[in-house]
């Protein structure tokens, strides 16, 4: 194992590895963790990606980041403005390859929770809102899912409200689309045949028991699982380059 | 062309208590935040406010007791956290929160831009958000009349008024908006009424020197008002960045309960904004 | 009467007199009468209207016409460009005051074709085509149709394919609408509650009675049928200003 | 961003005998010339075309026995009058014509744009249009889910090909088109390939000082081939006017029975094009 990598970074290079070569990526509000992932991407293994910021910029040359994912600093030099609602048209039409979404809640079959806990109509804990979650998670062909703390509390049995469509909220259609959650802890996957969610990856330091003791419900474990391929100093460099002031770490307080 | 420059009380005036209000820009970029402190100065009540990612303007709103309901894809302070007044108030029941997602706002501001009386999306199949848009019913499952496939219509969303900040106007209401735009030519087609701020007026004669940086035309602008750093403390791309500090001291202020002191402070007495 | 005005002129006089101050007006494709009575209009009694070019250029300040009414040259020093599709939403929305039709028959119902002589499926003559007029004759709140030789094939007793619907063709809805048909003989309307065709106006050295034997249908008159307001020396130099070589003629060679 | 700079041979390979093929521009306004005269060397068979309102790009490829159908809301040549290679095979029989309408045309070119299967509008009702256009399913009257008023849904319109001539392109495909766009970013979006020819080719790093100039982003650009005059005998924005002699010229060759000549000597010849 390598010196010890800031979980952060553990992160971002885990939802980097999701994006291939020309894939078309859009990130959304609120989202330092894609951002940076999606420029990891594109300065290694994905150049000739095509890189859709929340803030309309196509193919920005990112020098930093911002509090603000909309910041119209994110756009510099871009190539092209490409509006959200053009994004969405994208994505209808099946060439949206990868988006990146939060979730307050996720269970076993990936659905998630960015609405509320409790009541909808008397919340007990008003989330801030799915976004473009039930939009884009059956329709994508890629969504990852990032969550800075997993638990039993975030990891559950069933989510409280379904934001965003787990695979037993799909038509057979939208059932092939995947679903990759990325935490503090791992990398979980559905790629067995009843789409139910797995162990991966487990990042350096941490293991799949304590992986398992966090999560509310009996998680499976895919048969070639292993430790969390660790970014090189070069991807940590890069990081702290374009993130200097860690607005990246502002989730993980 | 007919000249609609005004001022900005005037210009408040056209929003009247409950009406179903949307802003431009998105979380805290080229936000009107000038005219958000001018309804709260006015004491608008009840307005129903819609958009997809706002932020500080429909907490402000919210906080200084000027909102009855919010439909939004999502309410919240980017990586500062949760949106306080709209929680509260939303935990409290003293709101109506109806969450939307950010494709069925957009469509349904579409819908309203193209004249549609509704307009399909796809996704949004088997969220619980349908369930709670059903009740508002301004979601319905179809079939294409073509393909058969299941579709999501979504209502027309048509605002009382739409208000935008943009970097430039002339008098008449030929808007230029530089940086991103959001929805906001969206937003501007689909309302009934129309008003735009602006960091600077500039003359018809600079406007008709390049027609294509003209994002919105007169004849959908119902008031022009020059409202120099009126996105403040959002950004306006081109004139100034957002002010991060700014935004911290609102939600500390909120967070200790010393709300109405921002208000005094920033709202009504005006201070350094 | 007056010195002998052309027969465009006075078309495109009576053209402009539709237009009111503040009305949101377009011309379409092969438009020279409309985009000169557009122009005459802004000049004179209208000078707040949206004028809105088919060449996407609004509120030009049109020093001349071209054969092409899509010339880009059109929209010199525009103050936006407004797309078709964006003007056909305005269209939707009820908020496109006036538009400017051709035709190629026009029948008592105000019925247009612009589609085909004989059967569509093998036309004896193949005309252009509609265009926008299946589209916008219903819905626009007036419709103006110029017809520059009127003749009883052309006013006939029922058109050979309905392009562009009349009143018979229309939801109750769309029957406040009003069409107005200006040809080289006069000017038509619908304004009675049977919504049929009625003489409103004669051209100078034309006639009532050379009206009805120039249409092929018993066609009505209004009751205060008058000859046509003529234009002044001003409105004349204005359109060969803006026409100096006679564009506004090739419809009726 | 991958580079698709090409040649205008290859370029022209994209289009398949039989394929569903639209232009940029409008009448004689940016229209991809150059590359329709390709199309004709190459002697392409069966086309399908569909556009909003064509002119000579249209009636050059059916006069010179490239086409099979023609979907249009008007063909013609503006105050020249009718499009003669047009008029004279569809009153023989030996062009499939199906009159479209402006509206429908271009809300088929949205719907695929937009990644729907069909799309609403209003109007049409009434007219015998939408005979025809029911006999090859295009359209069909369907009631609004929300108000119940009669709509027209317009069934998606998605090009196989979409030819867009512009004024400026880098390697990678971003576009810059100056002046009118007509539906040239819709039907971009709408097609399955995209081709654009320009005027001139610019660096990226020219393209990155001015994003708000680029109409259409690389990412729906599959060819980019560098077309100086390849408009030609139609206009191009900030380049060149329409040649109306030309123009007239062609027309009096058509209507001599003298089309073959005007192939030879502009088409294949390639005299002063």
């Amino acid at each position: 194992m390598n010196d010890k990598i800031d979980t952060p970074d553990m992160m971002i290079y885990a939802m980097a590895s999701e994006i291939e070569n020309f894939d078309t990526v859009l990130h959304g509000v609120s989202s330092p963790l894609p951002i940076l992932a999606m420029s990891v991407a594109r300065k290694t293994h994905a150049p000739d990606m095509a890189y859709i910021s929340g803030s309309e910029g196509v193919d920005p040359e990112l020098d930093r980041i911002y509090p603000s994912s909309f910041d119209a600093r994110l756009n510099r030099n871009a190539v092209a403005y490409f509006g959200l609602h053009e994004a969405f048209d994208l994505a209808q039409r099946g060439e949206l390859k990868i988006m990146f979404l939060g979730a307050a809640q996720v269970d076993r079959y990936g659905n998630t929770n960015l609405s509320v806990i409790g009541d909808v109509n008397r919340p007990k804990v008003q989330l801030p809102g799915g976004a473009a979650s039930a939009f884009l998670m059956p329709i994508t062909p890629k969504v990852v899912i990032w969550v800075t703390r997993q638990s039993s509390r975030v990891f559950v049995e069933e989510v409280d409200f379904v934001t965003g469509q787990g695979y037993n909220h799909r038509t057979d259609e939208h059932k092939k689309n995947e679903i990759v959650i990325i935490s503090n802890l791992g990398v979980m996957n559905f790629k067995n045949p009843d789409r139910l969610m797995q162990i991966q990856y487990y990042h350096p330091g941490h293991s799949v028991d304590e992986i398992k003791e966090n999560t509310g419900f009996d998680i499976l474990v895919a048969p070639d699982v292993s430790e969390s391929p660790v970014p090189g100093p070069d991807i940590i460099k890069l990081i702290n380059q374009i993130d200097p002031e860690g607005v990246r770490r502002s989730e993980f307080r | 062309m007919k000249k609609v420059l005004t001022g900005l009380q005037e210009a408040a005036g056209l929003v009247e208590d409950g009406a179903l209000v949307t802003f431009g820009g998105a979380t805290f970029s080229r936000v009107p935040m000038e005219f958000v402190r001018e309804l709260v100065r006015q004491g608008k009540k009840d307005l129903n406010l819609i958009d997809r990612e706002p932020a500080m303007d429909f907490d402000l709103l919210i906080g200084a007791g000027c909102v009855a309901k919010v439909r939004a894809g999502m309410v919240a302070f980017e990586v500062f956290g949760m949106a306080p007044n709209f929680r509260k108030k939303s935990e409290s029941g003293e709101l109506v929160t109806k969450e939307g997602a950010c494709q069925p706002i957009i469509a349904g501001f579409r819908a309203a831009a193209m004249g549609l009386p509704s307009l399909p999306v796809k996704g949004m199949l088997g969220s619980d958000l349908l369930t709670i848009s059903d009740v508002i019913g301004s979601q319905k499952q179809i079939q294409d009349p073509f393909t058969g496939e299941t579709m999501i219509a979504v209502r027309a969303i048509e605002p009382d008024v739409a208000i935008i900040h943009a970097q430039k106007a002339d008098e008449f209401g030929n808007v230029r908006i530089e940086g991103p735009f959001y929805e906001d030519v969206i937003k501007a087609k689909a309302a009934k009424k129309v008003v735009v701020t602006v960091e600077e007026l500039i003359s018809n004669t600079e406007i008709r020197k390049m027609p294509e940086a003209t994002t919105i035309p007169h004849f959908i602008v119902d008031a022009v008002v020059e409202t120099p750093k009126g996105a403040y403390p959002c950004s306006c791309f081109n004139y100034y960045d957002v002010d991060y500090d700014h935004i911290k001291q609102y939600l500390k202020a909120a967070a200790k309960d010393q709300f109405k002191n921002y208000l005094d402070k920033f709202v009504y007495g005006r201070e350094s904004v």
